[in-house]
C-alpha cells in the first residue's frame, strides 16, 4: 500500500518534472518577453542593452536599470522600479529615462489595484499615464496636484496616483544618485 | 545530463516519492490501527458516496452523512449534492430499502362538512393554524369532528399534493401528486386525513365523516354527516363496514368496490371517487363529487 | 345578533400599527429635510423624491410581481428607506444613481428577504454603500451648501468637514491649523456645511430624535450607547494628540453620525431586540465608527459600522436574552 | 441515463456552481470578467477529463486504503501541468487567475467526480461526465463573468458596451457573492420551469 | 505591533472569506447552525495554523534549495492531507473530548481552499514572512475565516425563521447576504 | 398610605373600562333549567352521585371529586335531575353536565343562609380544610385551582405570607372590586380563617390603586385584624397573576417552573376569600358566584350574583340584551377571557365576567410582517422572547421552544396586545406550549 503511493508519487513527478522542463523554456521566454516589450514600449529604438542592479535611496530592493545603446551611445535607460504604497499591494512599473533624466514613458508592470479605479495606471486601461511623456522631474514635481505636485491625480483613486509617482521618483531619484557611474559605463 | 531528464527530475521524484511515502504510512497507520468497530453498512454507503466531504449535505463530510444514514435506516430528508439522486437510488438499492412492491396508498379526506353543507356559524379570526382552532373551539360550523380548514395539512405537505378550496373550505388532495408520504395525517389535529389504499384504477369508498356524536347532534351542524344508522352495515355482503360509537367505517382490506352502500346513506356520508358515473343515479351524488 | 367571532385572548389590541409608527418616523423626519431644503435648495427636494418614489415603486413591482404578497408600499417603511436614502447621498447626485440606489435598497436589502422586518441589513444603508462602492467620484462630490439655492447639479462643490479634515491630517498638516477653514460648531450645529442631504443639521436630527423618543417609537439605548462610545473613544485620541485627532464634539456633529445613531442604528429590523443588546449593539457601532473615520481610507465610517453591526445582531439576540423572570432565586 | 443526458446535466439541472453550489472560491474569485471565467472554466475541465481519463484507468490498479491519496496526486499532477503550461503559453490569463489556478486541486467538483463517477465507470463515460460537468462549470464561470464585467465595467468579453464605468462594486467581492446569488435564484426559476416542460 | 498589524490585516482588510474568497463551501455548507460553525472555526484553526508551519518548512527547507518550486501544489496537498488524518489519529487519542468537538469535521478540511490557500499565501514573496510571522498569518485568516462563519451562520439562523421568499430561500439569500457583509467590511479598507 | 408597589419587568397597560365600578351586586333568580358543568375546575372532573329523575335541594352535593386535584360540586337550584349528558362548553366541545329543572328555591339542610356577620372561626386547621373541601371552594380567581389544596402546606414548605389577590388587574371586569365593597367584613374573615388553615402570621390584600375606594374600605376593616394589612399597586397588568403579585408586593420572585410556596407564599383571590368565609361560617357550598356582565355592546353593564349553571345568554337578558352590532362575547376577562361560540352555556365556578363587544373594538388588526420592534418582549411580564416562541412554534421547532422556556409563557396576552403587526403571537406559542407539554409528559414516562 505504501508502496502504490510512493509509486504514483513517483510516477506523477516524473511527469511532472518532464513537463516542467519541457516549459522552463517557453517560461523563461515569455517572461523575457514581457520584459522586453516594456522597455521597448518605454525606449526609443536600439541596438544593445546592458542590465545592471542599483540600491535606491530609499526602498529594500534594487532596481534594475537596462541601459540602451544605439551606435555605442546610450540613448535611454530603462528602469525596472516599485513601490509599496500602493491601494494593495506592490506596484512594478518600467520607467523610461533620456540620458538627462527627463522621462520619456511609462508603463506599468505588475499590480494589484482595484480593476475600474487603480488600474487606470494601465495603458490600455486609460490614458492616465500619458501625462508622464516628456515629463522633466527635475523642473516639475513629481507628485498629484493634491500634495502640491504637477500630476493630475485619477479621480477617487488618489492612493494609486501617489504611489505610482513615488514608483517613478524611486527611479528617477536612483538615476539621478548613480549618473556618473551610468554615464561612465557608457564610456567603458 | 539530458535537456529533459537532469537533476531536476532526480530530485522531483526523490522528494515527492518521501513525501508520498510518509503519507502513504500516516494513511497505512489509520487504517491499522483505528478500525473501531461500526456497523459495516457504513462502509458500504460511504464507498458508494462521492467522497468529496464537501460539506454540501449539511454534515461534516461524507462519512457522516453515512452514519446518518444508516442510523436513521431511511433515506429521507438526506441529500448529497454532488452525487445527485443517482447516489440515493445507488444506496437504496444496496440497503435493500425499496423491499418489495408497496400496495400503493393515498390520502383521503374524511370530512365534507363544506361551507355548504355545514354552514359557520360563527368566524374564526386567530392564527391561521388547525392546531391553535382545534384547542380554542370547535369550529366554525360547530362540528367538534369536522375539518377546521386553515390548512395546516397543506402546509405539511411537500409535494404540493394539496391544496385549499376556497369556496368549500375543504383542503383537496391530488391523488397524481400524492406520495402517501403521510406528512398530513400527521398534521391534522382532527385525524381527518387517513392512508387509504389507492384501489384498483384509483377507485375508492369511504366514509367521508368522522364525526361520533350521536346521529341529532350530528346532524344539527352539519347535512352530510354520519348519523350511525347502519343501513351501509346491512347493505354490506363483505362485512366490510364497522359500527361503532354512532361512526360508520370502511375497512379498504375488505372492501371489494361493488359500490352497494354508497346509495342506501341517508345524508349521502359514502363517497366513491373515480367510479364511472351511476346509470340510476341518486339524486344528489353529483353534488358530492363535486365535492370530493 | 349578527354571527359571533371566535379568537384566542385577547381581545383587546393597544392602538399601535406598523404604519402609525413608521409615520412618526417619517413626521419626526421633516426638521431635516426643511434644513437640507434650505441649504441644498432645489436639487435636494428632487433627490428626496426621487429616492422615495423609486422606492415605493420597486418594493410595488417586486410585490406584485415576484414575491406575489400582500400590497405593502404604503406601510411608510419604503418612505423611510427612501428618505433616509436621500439622506445619505450628496445633493447633486445624478438621479439616475438615486434610482439605482433605491433598486439596491429594497431589491437587495429589503425584499429579496422578503420585505419588512426580514432584512438583514438595513436597506437604505445596503443603498448607500453599494453607490459609494459603485460610484466613488460622484458620491464624494458634495455640493457646498447656499441658503434656498435653486441650482441643480452645477452647484459648487467643496469637502465636507471630514473630508476636509482627514485629507488634511493625512498629509501631515495639524488639526488645529485645518479647524478654522471648516465651520464653526455652531454652523455645524444648524447643518451650514458640507455633506449628505439629511445628515448635515445635527440640531435638526436630534429634534426628530426626541420626538420619537416622546413617542416611544426608539428607546434611548442606541443612541446614547453609539454617541457616547464614539465620544468617549474620540475624546481619548484627541488626548493623546489633539493635532492628529479631532475633539469629540466635532466627531459627533460631523458626517452622519447624529443621522446614524438617531435613525439607522435604531432601525428595529436590524437592530437587536433586548436592552442590554441594543447597548452592545451601540458600543460596537461606536467603536467602529471612530476606528474608520480616524484610521481607515474612508473619511466616514458610520454606515459601514452600522451595517457590520447589524451582522452581529443575531448572535448578540441569541447572546443577550432579556432577564428571565425567576431566572434567579432571590429568597427575600 | 444516457451518455447524452450524462453531458448535459451539467448545464442547468445539476450545474456544479448553480446547483451543488461546488467550487465555489474559483466561481467567485476568478469571475471579474467573462474572459477569466471562461479561462477557468476551461482549465478546470481540461484537469476534470484528463483525471477522470487517469482514474477510470488505473482504479484497478490503487488498493482502496490508498485512493483518495492517489486520486489526490493524480489530480494535483494535472493541476501543475495546467499550471505550467498556462504560465508557458498565457502568461495574462496566467496572472490574472493567479491563486485560483492551484486550488483546482481542491475544486470539491474535481475530487468528487473522481471518486464518485470515474472510480466506478469505463472511461468513455469519465471522459463524457468530466466533458459534461467541466463545461457546465464553465459555463456558470462564463455567465457570471459576463454578468459582472457588464454590470461593473460595461464591456463584455472586453467590448465595450456602453461608455463610462459600470457599477464598480461587480468588479468586486461583493459583486461576485450578489452576482452568483441571484444568478442561483435565477436557475432555480429555469430548472422549475424545466422540469414543468419535462 | 507587526503581528496584530498582520492578524488585523487578515481578519478585517483582507478577509479570507470576504475579499479572497477562500474557503467558500463549508462557509456555505456548514454556516447553517452556530455551533456547527463554532466546530468547524475550531478545526480549520487547528489544521491552517499547522498546515502553514510544515508547508513552510518544506518550501523553504526542501523545494526552494532543490529548485523545485513547481512541486509546491502537489506536495502541499499530500501534507495537508496526511496532516489531517495524522491529526484525526493523535487527537482521537489524546482528547476525546477535543475530537468530539472538531474531530468530525476534518475530513471536511482536507477539500477546502481555505488551507491550500493561506499555506500558499504565507510563502509569498512579496510579503517575505519569516516563520513566526508565516504562523501569525495563518491564525489571523483562521479567526478570519471564523469571525465571518459564526457571524454567518447567526445570519442564517434568523433567515430560518423569518420565512425568505421561496426563490431566494437557501444559497441565493446566503450569497447575497455574503456579499452585503463583504460591502460592508470595504469599510475596514486601508485600515492597516 | 402605603407607597405605591408594583413588579418590575414587562407589563401593559390596556385601557380600563371599569363601566360597571358603580353598580352594586344584584342578586339574580334562579333560571327555569342549569347545566352544571362536571369539570368546572382544574384537575379531574367530578364523579355524579345523582341520576336522572332524582329531586336535589340547592346546596345538596351532586358530583364528589375523588382524585387529589378535583373539588366537589353541589346543585345551584333545587328541582329535577333532567339527565347527565354532554352539553356545549365554552368552547363548543360538548362535556358532561348535570341538567336539572328549576323546581322553587330550598335549600340543603345545614347550609346557613342568614346574611348576619360571624366572625370569629373556632374549628381547627384540618377541619378548615375538610370544610372548604366539602363545600367545593375553588379558585375564583381564574384558574379554578382546588381551594382545599392550596390551604394545605406541603411538608418541608413552610407558608409566610398569605396574599390575597383584590388586584383585579383586567379590564372591564368589576366583580371582585364590587365584594371588596360590598362584604369587606366577611372577605376579611375569610382571610383570617385561610390564615389559620395555612399557620401564617401575616396576610396583605393587593389593591391596585385604580380602587381607592375599595382600598379604603378594606384598610379601614383591616385595623380590627392582626397581621392584615392592604397594599396599594400601580396599575399595571398583569399585576394579578400569581407571581407578578408576589413579586409587588413581597418582592420575592418565584422560580421558573416552581410554585409559590416555594418563597413562603400562597396566594387567594378575595373571591376565594369571601368563599372561604361562607363555606365555613356558614357552612355554605360554592353555588354561586359574582359576575360582572359589561362591555361596549352592554346596555346595562351590571354585577351580578348568580347561581352556577345558569345560561350566559339569561344574564344578557338581565343586563339588557344585545345590540345588532355585537360581534364577540368574551367569558372571562378581555386579556385572558374565552370568546364564547354560542351564548347559552352555563356559567360555571371559573366565570367572572361576560363581555360583549361591537367589531369595531374587539376584531383583531390584519397581520403584518414582524417588524423586529421588541415591544412584546418588553411588555412580557416574564421577560420570554415571545416573537422569537411565536416564530419557532409556527415552524415546529418545539425543542428549541423549549429551550427558550416557552413553558414559563402564563398566557397573560400583553404580547398579542402591543404588537403592532397583529401578529397571533399567543396563538402560535399556545401551540408550542401544547406540544411541549406533551413532550415533557412523554419524556416523565
Ligand atoms: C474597494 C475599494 C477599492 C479601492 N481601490 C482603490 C485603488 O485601487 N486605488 C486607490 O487609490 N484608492 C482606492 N480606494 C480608496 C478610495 O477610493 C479612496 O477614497 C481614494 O483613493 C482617496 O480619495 P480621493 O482619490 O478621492 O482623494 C479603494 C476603496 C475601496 C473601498
Ligand atoms: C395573566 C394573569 C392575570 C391574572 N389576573 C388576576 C386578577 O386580576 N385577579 C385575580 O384574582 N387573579 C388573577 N389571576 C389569577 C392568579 O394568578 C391566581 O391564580 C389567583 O389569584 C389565585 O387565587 P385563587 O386560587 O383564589 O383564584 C391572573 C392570572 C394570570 C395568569
Ligand atoms: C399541578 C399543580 C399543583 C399545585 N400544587 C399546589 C400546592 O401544593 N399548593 C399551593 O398552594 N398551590 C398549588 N397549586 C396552585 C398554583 O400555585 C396556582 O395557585 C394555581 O395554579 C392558580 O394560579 P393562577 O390562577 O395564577 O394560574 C398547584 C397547581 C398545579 C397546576
Ligand atoms: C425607528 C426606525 C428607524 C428606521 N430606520 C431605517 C433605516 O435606517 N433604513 C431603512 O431602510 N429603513 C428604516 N426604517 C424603516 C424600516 O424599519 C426598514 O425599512 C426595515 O428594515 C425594513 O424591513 C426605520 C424604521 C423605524 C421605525
Ligand atoms: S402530505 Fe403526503 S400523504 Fe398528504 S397529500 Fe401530501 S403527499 Fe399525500
Ligand atoms: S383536514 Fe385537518 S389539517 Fe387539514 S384543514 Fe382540515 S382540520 Fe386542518
Ligand atoms: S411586538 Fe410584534 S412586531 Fe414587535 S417584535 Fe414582537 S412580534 Fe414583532
Ligand atoms: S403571553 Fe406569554 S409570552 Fe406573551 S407576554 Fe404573556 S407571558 Fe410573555
Ligand atoms: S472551492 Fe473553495 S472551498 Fe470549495
Amino acid at each position: 500500500m505504501v508502496l502504490t503511493l510512493i509509486i504514483v508519487a513517483a510516477a506523477a513527478s516524473f511527469t511532472l518534472a518532464t513537463v516542467y522542463n519541457l516549459t522552463k523554456e517557453p517560461i523563461e521566454r515569455s517572461r523575457e518577453a514581457a520584459r522586453q516589450e516594456a522597455i521597448g514600449m518605454v525606449l526609443p529604438a536600439f541596438d544593445r542593452l546592458v542590465s545592471k542592479k542599483l540600491m535606491p535611496p530609499s526602498g529594500s530592493d534594487s532596481l534594475e536599470f537596462n541601459l540602451a545603446f544605439d551606435n555605442g551611445n546610450l540613448i535611454g535607460v530603462a528602469v525596472s522600479t516599485y513601490t509599496g504604497m500602493g491601494y494593495s499591494g506592490v506596484i512594478r512599473a518600467m520607467v523610461g529615462l533620456t540620458p538627462d533624466g527627463e522621462i520619456i514613458d511609462v508603463v506599468h508592470l505588475e499590480h494589484a489595484e482595484t480593476p475600474g479605479l487603480g488600474d487606470k495606471i494601465e495603458k490600455g486601461k486609460s490614458d492616465w499615464s500619458d501625462q508622464f511623456r516628456g515629463f522633466d522631474p527635475s523642473e516639475q514635481a513629481l507628485r498629484v496636484r493634491q500634495d502640491g505636485g504637477d500630476i493630475d491625480a485619477i479621480t477617487a483613486a488618489t492612493i494609486t496616483a501617489r504611489a505610482y509617482c513615488d514608483a517613478i521618483e524611486r527611479a528617477y531619484l536612483t538615476f539621478e544618485a548613480n549618473k556618473q557611474e551610468i554615464i561612465n559605463k557608457e564610456e567603458e | 545530463m539530458n535537456e529533459l531528464f537532469n537533476e531536476i527530475t532526480l530530485f522531483s521524484v526523490v522528494s515527492l516519492g518521501a513525501i508520498g511515502g510518509v503519507a502513504a504510512i500516516i494513511l497505512f497507520m489509520v487504517a491499522q490501527k483505528f478500525r473501531v468497530i461500526e456497523d459495516p453498512r457504513i462502509d458500504i454507503v460511504e464507498g458508494l458516496l462521492p467522497g468529496a466531504n464537501c460539506g454540501g449535505c449539511g454534515l461534516a463530510g461524507c462519512r457522516a452523512l453515512a452514519e446518518a444514514i444508516v442510523k436513521d435506516e431511511s433515506l429521507e430528508g438526506f441529500n448529497c449534492p454532488p452525487g445527485g439522486s443517482d447516489v440515493m437510488q445507488q444506496i437504496a438499492e444496496a440497503m435493500g430499502w425499496e423491499a418489495g412492491e408497496q400496495t400503493p396508498m393515498v390520502a383521503v379526506l374524511r370530512c365534507n362538512g363544506t361551507r355548504e353543507f355545514a354552514p359557520p356559524k360563527v368566524q374564526y379570526d386567530s392564527a391561521m393554524t388547525c392546531t391553535f382552532a382545534h384547542s380554542l373551539f370547535s369550529g366554525e360550523g360547530g362540528c367538534p369532528f369536522g375539518c377546521l380548514g386553515c390548512g395546516d395539512c397543506v402546509r405539511a405537505c411537500d409535494f404540493d399534493a394539496m391544496y385549499m378550496d376556497p369556496e368549500s373550505g375543504l383542503p383537496v388532495i391530488l391523488d397524481e401528486k400524492c406520495v402517501a408520504c403521510g406528512a398530513c395525517v400527521k398534521a391534522c389535529p382532527r385525524d381527518i386525513i387517513e392512508m387509504r389504499k389507492k384501489g384498483k384504477k384509483n377507485r375508492r369508498i369511504f366514509v367521508s365523516c368522522i364525526n361520533r356524536e350521536k346521529g341529532g347532534v350530528a346532524r344539527k351542524n352539519c347535512k352530510v354527516a354520519c348519523i350511525g344508522c347502519g343501513r351501509c352495515v346491512k347493505e354490506c355482503r363483505f362485512e366490510a363496514i364497522t359500527m361503532e360509537n354512532n361512526l360508520a367505517y370502511i375497512d379498504y382490506n375488505k372492501c371489494t368496490l361493488c359500490r352497494k352502500c354508497a346509495p342506501v346513506c341517508p345524508t349521502n356520508a359514502i363517497h366513491e371517487l373515480n367510479f364511472p358515473v351511476r346509470k340510476k343515479k341518486p339524486a344528489d351524488t353529483d353534488k358530492q363529487e363535486k365535492n370530493v | 345578533m349578527k354571527v359571533l367571532t371566535v379568537s384566542g385572548s385577547p381581545h383587546f389590541h393597544a392602538d399601535h400599527s406598523v404604519s402609525r409608527i413608521m409615520y412618526g418616523v417619517v413626521f419626526s423626519l421633516i426638521p431635516a429635510m426643511l434644513v437640507s431644503f434650505y441649504f441644498f435648495g432645489l436639487a435636494a427636494i428632487l433627490v428626496t423624491l426621487t429616492a422615495v418614489v423609486s422606492c415605493m415603486a420597486f418594493e410595488f413591482l417586486i410585490q406584485k410581481y415576484l414575491i406575489r404578497g400582500p400590497m405593502t408600499i404604503f406601510d411608510g417603511s419604503a418612505i423611510i428607506t427612501g428618505v433616509l436614502l436621500a439622506f445619505n447621498v450628496p445633493a447633486n447626485l445624478p438621479l439616475g444613481i438615486v434610482v439605482i440606489g433605491a433598486a439596491v435598497a429594497i431589491g437587495m436589502g429589503k425584499m429579496t428577504f422578503g420585505g419588512l422586518g426580514k432584512n438583514p441589513f438595513n436597506p437604505a444603508l445596503v443603498g448607500r454603500v453599494f453607490l459609494m462602492i459603485s460610484f466613488p467620484v460622484q458620491m464624494t462630490t458634495y455640493p457646498e451648501p447656499s441658503a434656498f439655492s435653486t441650482r441643480l447639479a452645477d452647484a459648487v462643490t467643496g469637502p465636507t468637514p471630514l473630508t476636509f479634515l482627514k485629507g488634511g491630517v493625512d498629509q501631515g498638516e495639524k488639526v488645529s491649523e485645518l479647524m478654522p477653514q471648516i465651520p464653526d460648531y455652531a454652523n455645524m450645529m444648524l447643518g451650514n456645511m458640507g455633506g449628505s442631504v439629511g445628515e448635515v443639521s445635527a440640531l435638526a436630527i436630534i429634534l426628530g430624535g426626541l420626538y420619537m423618543l416622546a413617542r416611544r417609537i426608539i428607546s434611548w439605548h442606541i443612541p446614547v450607547s453609539y454617541l457616547g462610545t464614539a465620544a468617549i473613544l474620540s475624546a481619548i485620541f484627541w488626548m493623546v494628540n489633539p493635532e492628529v485627532y479631532p475633539d469629540p464634539l466635532f466627531h459627533l456633529m460631523a458626517g452622519g453620525l447624529m443621522l446614524g445613531a438617531i435613525y439607522m442604528a435604531t432601525d428595529y429590523a436590524t437592530s437587536p431586540m433586548s436592552k442590554t443588546g441594543m447597548i452592545i449593539f451601540g458600543i460596537g457601532c461606536g467603536l467602529l465608527t471612530v476606528i474608520i473615520r480616524l484610521f481607515g481610507a474612508y473619511p466616514e465610517g458610520v454606515a459601514f459600522s452600522i451595517l457590520i453591526m447589524n451582522a452581529f445582531v443575531p448572535l448578540i439576540n441569541r447572546g443577550f436574552k432579556p432577564k428571565r423572570f425567576g431566572e434567579e432565586i432571590k429568597n427575600g | 441515463m444516457g451518455q447524452l443526458q450524462n453531458f448535459s446535466k451539467g448545464f442547468i439541472r445539476e450545474n456544479p456552481v448553480l446547483v451543488l453550489l461546488l467550487g465555489l472560491c474559483p466561481a467567485l474569485g476568478v469571475t471579474t470578467s467573462a474572459f477569466n471565467g471562461l479561462g477557468m472554466g476551461l482549465a478546470t475541465t481540461f484537469v476534470l477529463v484528463s483525471s477522470n481519463i487517469v482514474v477510470s484507468l488505473i482504479k484497478n490498479l490503487i488498493p482502496a486504503k490508498v485512493r483518495i491519496p492517489s486520486f489526490i496526486v493524480v489530480i494535483a499532477s494535472f493541476v501543475t501541468i495546467t499550471q505550467l503550461v498556462m504560465e508557458a503559453y498565457l502568461p495574462a490569463l496566467f496572472d490574472s487567475l493567479g491563486l485560483f489556478i492551484p486550488l483546482i486541486v481542491v475544486n470539491c467538483l474535481v475530487m468528487g467526480r473522481a471518486e464518485a463517477f470515474a472510480s466506478k465507470n469505463d472511461t468513455f463515460s469519465a471522459i463524457i461526465d468530466g466533458l459534461g460537468m467541466g463545461l457546465g462549470f464553465a459555463f456558470a464561470l462564463t455567465l457570471l463573468g459576463g454578468l459582472r464585467e457588464i454590470l461593473g465595467a460595461g464591456e463584455f468579453f472586453g467590448l465595450s458596451l456602453f461608455p463610462g464605468d459600470g457599477m464598480l462594486v461587480f468588479v468586486l467581492a461583493p459583486g461576485a457573492f450578489i452576482g452568483l446569488g441571484y444568478l442561483v435564484a435565477l436557475n432555480n426559476i429555469v430548472k422549475k420551469k424545466l422540469d414543468k416542460t419535462a | 505591533m507587526e503581528y496584530i498589524i498582520i492578524i488585523i490585516g487578515a481578519v478585517f482588510v483582507n478577509n479570507i472569506v470576504l475579499a479572497q474568497f477562500l474557503g467558500i463551501c463549508p462557509y456555505l455548507g456548514v454556516s447553517a447552525k452556530v455551533p456547527t460553525s463554532v466546530g468547524m472555526s475550531g478545526a480549520v484553526m487547528f489544521v491552517m495554523t499547522l498546515a502553514t508551519l510544515v508547508t513552510f518548512l518544506i518550501f523553504n527547507y526542501i523545494l526552494v534549495p532543490l529548485n523545485i518550486e513547481y512541486l509546491q501544489t502537489i506536495s502541499y496537498i499530500l501534507v495537508v492531507a496526511s496532516l489531517v488524518q495524522m491529526v484525526e489519529i493523535i487527537l482521537k487519542k489524546v482528547s476525546p473530548a477535543l475530537y468530539q468537538a472538531l474531530g468530525i469535521f476534518l475530513p471536511l478540511i482536507v477539500t477546502n481552499c481555505a488551507i491550500l490557500g493561506v499555506t500558499i499565501l504565507a510563502v509569498r514573496e512579496d510579503y517575505g514572512f519569516n516563520l513566526l510571522e508565516a504562523v501569525v498569518f495563518a491564525i489571523g485568516n483562521a479567526l478570519g475565516f471564523a469571525l465571518t462563519i459564526i457571524i454567518f451562520a447567526g445570519i442564517r439562523e434568523h433567515l430560518d425563521l423569518v420565512d425568505v421568499p421561496k426563490g431566494m430561500r437557501g444559497a441565493p439569500a446566503a450569497l447575497v447576504v455574503a456579499g452585503i457583509l463583504a460591502l460592508a467590511f470595504m469599510g475596514f479598507a486601508n485600515l492597516v | 398610605m402605603h407607597q405605591l408597589k408594583t413588579f418590575v419587568i414587562g407589563g401593559v397597560h390596556p385601557p380600563e373600562k371599569k363601566l360597571a365600578e358603580k353598580q352594586p351586586i344584584v342578586r339574580l333568580d334562579p333560571p327555569k333549567t342549569v347545566s352544571i358543568l362536571l369539570s368546572q375546575h382544574l384537575g379531574a372532573p367530578a364523579v355524579p352521585v345523582v341520576a336522572k329523575g332524582d329531586k336535589v335541594l340547592a346546596g345538596q352535593i351532586i358530583a364528589r371529586g375523588e382524585s387529589f386535584i378535583s373539588a366537589n360540586i353541589h346543585s345551584s337550584v333545587s328541582g329535577t335531575v333532567a339527565k347527565v349528558d354532554g352539553v356545549p362548553d365554552t368552547s363548543g366541545y360538548r362535556k358532561q353536565a348535570i341538567i336539572i329543572n328549576v323546581e322553587g328555591d330550598e335549600w340543603a339542610e345545614g347550609v346557613d343562609r342568614d346574611e348576619a356577620f360571624v366572625r370569629d372561626c373556632q374549628m381547627s386547621p384540618e377541619e378548615i380544610v375538610s370544610r372548604v373541601k366539602d363545600c367545593g371552594v375553588v379558585g375564583l380567581g381564574g384558574a379554578t385551582f382546588p381551594s382545599h389544596v392550596k390551604l394545605k402546606v406541603p411538608k418541608g414548605k413552610k407558608a409566610e405570607y398569605l396574599i390575597i389577590n383584590g388586584v383585579e388587574c383586567e379590564p372591564c371586569l368589576t366583580a371582585d372590586h364590587r365584594l371588596m365593597l360590598e362584604k369587606g367584613n366577611e372577605i376579611m374573615a375569610g382571610i383570617s380563617i385561610q390564615m389559620k388553615a395555612l399557620g401564617v402570621g401575616r396576610a396583605i390584600i393587593g389593591i391596585e390603586n385604580n380602587k381607592p375606594d375599595a382600598i379604603n374600605n378594606l384598610s379601614e376593616i383591616a385595623r380590627e385584624y392582626e397581621g392584615i394589612e392592604v397594599q396599594p399597586l400601580k396599575v399595571k397588568y398583569p399585576q394579578g397573576a400569581e407571581k407578578q403579585l408576589i413579586k409587588a408586593v413581597v418582592g420575592r420572585e418565584v422560580p421558573s417552573g416552581k410554585l409559590p410556596i416555594e418563597v413562603g407564599c400562597v396566594v387567594h383571590n378575595v373571591g376565594t376569600a369571601f368563599a372561604v368565609y361562607e363555606a365555613v361560617q356558614k357552612n355554605k357550598p360554592l353555588v354561586e358566584r359574582v359576575v360582572t356582565v359589561s362591555g361596549d355592546s352592554v346596555r346595562k353593564p351590571s354585577n351580578f350574583m348568580v347561581r352556577i349553571g345558569t345560561p350566559v345568554s339569561e344574564l344578557i337578558e338581565a343586563a339588557g340584551g344585545l345590540p345588532e352590532d355585537t360581534s364577540k362575547v368574551v367569558n372571562g376577562g378581555p386579556m385572558m377571557g374565552k370568546a364564547l361560540n354560542d351564548i347559552s352555556v352555563p356559567v360555571t365556578k371559573g366565570t367572572s365576567g361576560i363581555l360583549a363587544f361591537p367589531g369595531s373594538e374587539s376584531r383583531r388588526p390584519a397581520e403584518q410582517n414582524c417588524i423586529r420592534c421588541a415591544r412584546c418582549l418588553t411588555v412580557c411580564p416574564m421577560g420570554l422572547e415571545p416573537y422569537l416562541l411565536s416564530a419557532l412554534a409556527e415552524k415546529q421547532r418545539f425543542e428549541d421552544c423549549e429551550m427558550e422556556r416557552i413553558m414559563d409563557c402564563m398566557e397573560c396576552g400583553s404580547c398579542l396586545y402591543i404588537c403592532p403587526s397583529g401578529k397571533p403571537l399567543l396563538d402560535y406559542i399556545r401551540v408550542g406550549k401544547n406540544r411541549v407539554g406533551i413532550m415533557i409528559r412523554e419524556r416523565s414516562h
